[in-house]
């Protein structure tokens, strides 16, 4: 949130990261944009009438920030290395989707726009700007793809219980790109007193700069507290990536953590020496496999960092899954949150540049990752972020001496999914789940 | 391209020659690319001139119902940039043709992500411009670049929102004829005509290029009404739309769609009976 | 957790709070409980070992201590006072129970013990020692009704992924009394190597006081916030009650806080005069109706401190919902949590010496509490809870300026419920529950 | 009391007087208290020395699944403490009856809480003692104050965990006999008689008072075990209460609980026996 204005605010091609980002969005929208762009840069990194004062305030009281860095002991010595959970399962709504609602809704009413609307895949990002909304007195209408609807009702229910409206979108396979294209249109329709509260790093710029700030503290609070609970930083921070803004928003203050870089500036208060190197690794939904079915349009997966082309979707430059002529792949994945064809365009650009490392697991390895943390030490996580824990598992021999991982949210939500899922397979971290129909 | 605007493009000529103008959109593919052949002579014959095709693209964020419901039709019927060309190829109309579609498609086509192998190939396959929908200025440089090195027109869309200095760049630019996106939201046939366009004409009046009226234009009436208003030309899509949709055979369209845009012509003719009543017609005031 | 011991200690009747608390419990038990008061006092009281700072410790990092103390701006602006939330809905899995099972699951470890066991009503004191008893790793098995095992699937299957087994109690109306009943059966047969972790601040002594105990962190932690966000005590707090867990949790620290008292101590830090009053409120669940049906042994509410009468259940002389000769009651209450037929013996003291008034509000008034904050606040409380957010309502006009009430858990967990309940009736706060079926 | 103690009540008489005694149980109301009536008069013939009636409490928290059945059963017919001493009142046994009840039947009996209005009302129906599983030494001196008052014995119980302290200062106070708990856990009818048994004989037979052992005894080899073991009684509730709740019935179980109480007895008989070959049966000390 520091010189990235200079660098980038006023060049005829804003807010790219390389070769990724831009503003792809229909003319009518390009004037929100614009302003978004203009009150991003007054108020987020400004810090304009407090607010940036007023958004850390609310995250602590109303959010519940600082969220623990925890020692997992048993992973610890499963593994045989000190690992570290940083609990955004932990915060209110039971994901670090409220960083991002809660700046953005607030945003907007600094903005004296009247009206929210988001588009929601698994409900997550959704019930994050319903609540965010309610609390902040702001209208509200979330579109949901009708198989995701009908797939997820708590989160429906959730919503509705918060007061916002949630518009089934029909169209398509009704998942969460059918989701972005139809708020999107919303946004088209009533740009003038609306804001359009994307829900991942993803989007025209301002976006994927704006949310990667709003869920950047996760980053700042946890290479804060490793230094104060194991007196350096990691060798590696792992965080799970759909849109990827858990990812940025854990790596954004690990980034600059080189060995190659720069000394850091005098001013850093941390006093560590500017030499010690972290590894970023984001781990993306390998879904079933990683082939693609180029005549159905589909990915069994959603691995767009490791297998993705570039191309141009939802406003924005960046890695996509797509046929050769250019039509989106539906992704698939066992997590719904992963499930995106495209990536954040500044995670494109750190995995091109070589900063942040792809991988993928699929989702056997995912729901293992599930069991293995809800059994061994009592949190039950996110499938999302059970895709960084089932990484975990396969690559901790690679990861040095020092890890922290990214718990990105609870899995309460996804409970019924983890029990069909199970019951289809031979999990070794699972607990006999027949009995559980007694 | 501001020097180059001087020098009058095909898609120019068709509008200020036919004053008043009637620009016609179907999705190339729906139902198929043999039926669109037909549509589209069909349209030229009615009266069309100027019309636009669709090459389908899965993501259609700028589009209503209508339109997003063409396209899923075309992809389903296998439609593919190449085919898309190939039809190109063959249709002969009097009206130039233009294509629609979003950024992505111009990107992919060809190996790598570049715009030019698709420039390359629309102009060679006869195309006379691109309208691209997720493309706002600011990102065009590129694709603006290969359509000047094709001759090629790219059009811009000025929409209700657009106000200002970003109006003045875009008219600044403008190539072919101004799209003036009628309403805000998305494509789709509307019962009337909105306050948003005669507000739009009235911020463009003071430009020297065509601009044509499009989103939600569906009957004579409104043509008439937004020629009135001080418009060179209407834009149809989502009318046309529906009348292939609603068509038990798809070759049951054919001679609707003929009709169609010669009701749409006739009402654009109209608007500029009663236009004729306040002021003279424009004339192209270079030859 | 000061003088106590030297009161209660060592005295004929241990574990008295007036004519309230003792230790009513099978002779096989009682060596344990002797057991268990000797490892309260050692390690609890005295911190030996450092039991204390390791329990403060893990809620910190693993349970997400401390919780916020939010005001709340739109209740706030509602009943024209300050409202201020202390949000235990944040604590992980969900409640402030956890505070309790994690500081018990703790104690048995430095005690030896071998096994966990605990009963639970709605599921959430038993997910919060499945996650307890992960976390430690120790073995645990819950006990719990079969109506609540059909009804609160969720937390069934959270409770088994954490690896927990879970015992279905097929006797009685299968709800939490008789889960109470079998657990004791358990531990009386499995003592030597097996702890019972209580739920609530019921049963023989020590649990009440070291329950409380556990869960005092709460007002601990809310009269500190309450003081550096609103630079005084505040006139009211309140809370639900039902076995009165968090009731005690939260008013432990504010019992001195009376206009009568003592002067506090020198050494008391705060710096706040010691003539500040505090009310203290106990909202129990009013259910349908306050009146009991003797013939069918049933009181269609859970209002125990405000209309129970005398007597010993499940180890403790305290109030209770019973027939006049001595039988217990089926309670009932749209919250499963509060659907308990005793209290914990030392709210009854309180209660009886006039420190803590009881209240209650029926099902209705408490629904319409979950609707508000979910729609003014963003934050869905439990239904526990949203008895005492439905009392705010009520009586606000007698709570003075400055109120803080306890949000004990989130309402998740009860979604389905207060779907249900709002669909048969015309509430006021509730979104249109019809257009849910969409 | 301790002064007291040296009084013999009916209880210890009966015990010491009848060795080895049998101790039968059975939930008074269960499944009516017309036939608990039958039933206790079956099991005085049948040669019980001694017999515990349940009175029905919602939370029987010490009992295992058979004694639960019993006890529901009886509050489904709607047994109350009133009903259940009018019964006593009517009933005519030779074994003298005791009371097996939970704490708080006996502190709601009479307008306040309080144990006093029980205790009276049990004298008067000519019960001869009370046993409360859900009351330790700790919490009984308001109820030992009380029976002491009306000359009826409180039976304390002595489990496998009573054990240093605990155990001397219960054995010190010990009314009517040493109810010793055979094997931690709950009531129930078990197939083989628990180590535990053994041990707690052992630790108790430098005490000179009369010890009963139950929990689990369920066929007579078990009642001659475990005299032989030292006991100077067995106790057999669930056993009788399995023969209740099989009878299609209520009459027809009158019989069996008669044979049951008298294989019961002669098995206790042959503990006697063969205990009679290592020591001589204790004699009651006192007159
Ligand atoms: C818990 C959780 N983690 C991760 C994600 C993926 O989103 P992102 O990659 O933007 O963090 C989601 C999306 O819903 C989520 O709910
Ligand atoms: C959220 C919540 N609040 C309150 C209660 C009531 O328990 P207590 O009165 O012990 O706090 C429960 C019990 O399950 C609960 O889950």
């Amino acid at each position: 949130m520091s010189t990235e204005r200079e660098r980038d605010g006023k060049s005829s091609r804003t807010g790219t990261f390389g070769d990724y980002g831009g503003q792809y969005v229909p003319e009518a929208l390009m004037p929100a944009v614009q302003e978004l762009e203009d009150a991003y840069e007054r108020y987020v990194l400004e810090n304009e009438d407090g607010f940036m004062d007023e958004f850390r305030e609310r995250m602590r009281e109303f959010g519940g920030r600082p969220t623990p860095l925890q020692r997992a002991d048993r992973l610890s010595e499963r593994y045989d290395r000190e690992i570290y959970l940083k609990r955004e399962d932990l915060l209110h709504g039971g994901a670090h989707k409220l960083n991002n609602a809660l700046g953005q809704v607030l945003l907007a009413k600094y903005m004296g726009k009247e009206r929210i609307i988001a588009e929601t895949g698994a409900g997550q990002h959704g019930t994050a700007t319903a609540m965010a909304a309610a609390h902040l007195d702001m209208p509200c209408e979330i579109y949901m793809g009708r198989t995701d609807v009908n797939r997820q009702r708590p989160n429906v229910y959730r919503m509705r219980m918060n007061g916002a409206e949630v518009n089934p979108v029909e169209a398509g396979s009704g998942t969460l790109k059918e989701a972005i294209n139809e708020t999107m249109r919303d946004w088209a329709t009533t740009v003038e007193r609306t804001h359009y509260v994307i829900g991942s790093v993803v989007g025209p710029h301002p976006f994927p700069k704006m949310v990667r700030d709003f869920q950047s503290v996760i980053g700042t609070e946890a290479r804060k507290q490793i230094q104060e609970q194991a007196s350096r930083l990691p060798d590696s921070v792992v965080a799970c990536a759909g849109g990827g803004s858990n990812t940025m928003g854990t790596f954004h203050a690990f980034v600059p953590d080189e060995e190659s870089a720069e000394p850091r500036s005098a001013d850093d208060s941390s006093g560590q020496s500017p030499r010690e190197h972290v590894d970023l690794y984001a781990v993306e939904a390998g879904g079933s496999s990683l082939e693609i079915d180029e005549d159905e349009g589909l990915a069994p997966n959603s691995a767009t960092l490791s297998t993705g082309t570039d191309g141009v979707l939802h406003g924005a430059m960046t890695k996509l899954l797509q046929s050769t002529e250019g039509q989106i792949m539906e992704s698939h994945s066992v997590s719904a949150g992963l499930d995106y064809a495209g990536v954040g365009p500044e995670l494109s650009h750190l995995v091109e540049t070589g900063r942040v490392t792809p991988a993928s697991v699929d989702d056997e390895v995912a729901l293992n990752g599930f069991h293995r943390l809800s059994r061994l030490e009592g949190i039950i996580p996110a499938l999302e972020s059970s895709h960084a824990l089932g990484f975990l598992e396969e690559a901790h021999e690679d990861l040095g001496d020092l890890v922290v991982v990214n718990v990105s949210g609870r899995g309460d939500k996804d409970l019924e999914t983890v029990l069909e899922e199970t019951e289809k397979r031979d999990l070794a971290a699972a607990p006999d789940v027949e009995v559980f129909d007694q | 391209m501001s020097d180059e605007t001087s020098i009058e493009s095909d898609i120019e000529a068709a509008i200020r020659e036919n004053h008043p103008a009637l620009i016609t959109y179907i999705t190339a593919g729906d139902p198929s690319l043999e039926d669109t052949k037909e549509y589209v002579e069909a349209l030229d014959r009615g009266g069309s001139d100027l019309i636009e095709l669709g090459l389908p693209f899965s993501e259609p964020i700028a589009e209503g119902p209508t339109i997003q419901a063409a396209i899923n039709r075309a992809l389903d019927a296998g439609t593919t940039p190449q085919g898309f060309f190939e039809l190109v190829d063959d249709i002969e109309t009097e009206a130039p043709l233009l294509v629609m579609t979003y950024y992505n498609m111009i990107l992919q086509y060809g190996s790598e992500p570049d715009v030019k192998p698709f420039v390359e190939r629309a102009a060679e396959a006869g195309l006379s411009g691109i309208i691209v929908p997720d493309l706002p200025a600011e990102e065009s440089e590129p694709l603006r670049a290969a359509c000047d090195d094709h001759g090629l027109d790219l059009v811009f869309i000025v929409a209700p929102t657009t106000e200002g200095e970003r109006l003045e760049t875009i008219m600044s630019q403008v190539s072919g004829f101004a799209y003036v996106q009628a309403r805000l939201g998305t494509t789709g046939a509307r019962a009337n005509v909105s306050g948003a366009t005669h507000d739009s004409l009235a911020r463009l009046s003071e430009y020297d290029v065509p601009k044509a009226v499009g989103f939600g234009v569906s009957e004579g009436d409104h043509a008439a009404e937004i020629i009135e208003a001080g418009a060179d030309g209407v834009i149809v899509g989502s009318a046309l739309i529906d009348l292939i949709a609603s068509s038990d055979d798809p070759s049951d369209a054919i001679d609707a769609l003929e009709a169609k845009a010669a009701e749409l012509k006739r009402g654009a003719r109209r608007g500029t009976e009663n236009e004729a009543d306040e002021e003279v017609a424009p004339e192209p005031e270079q030859p």
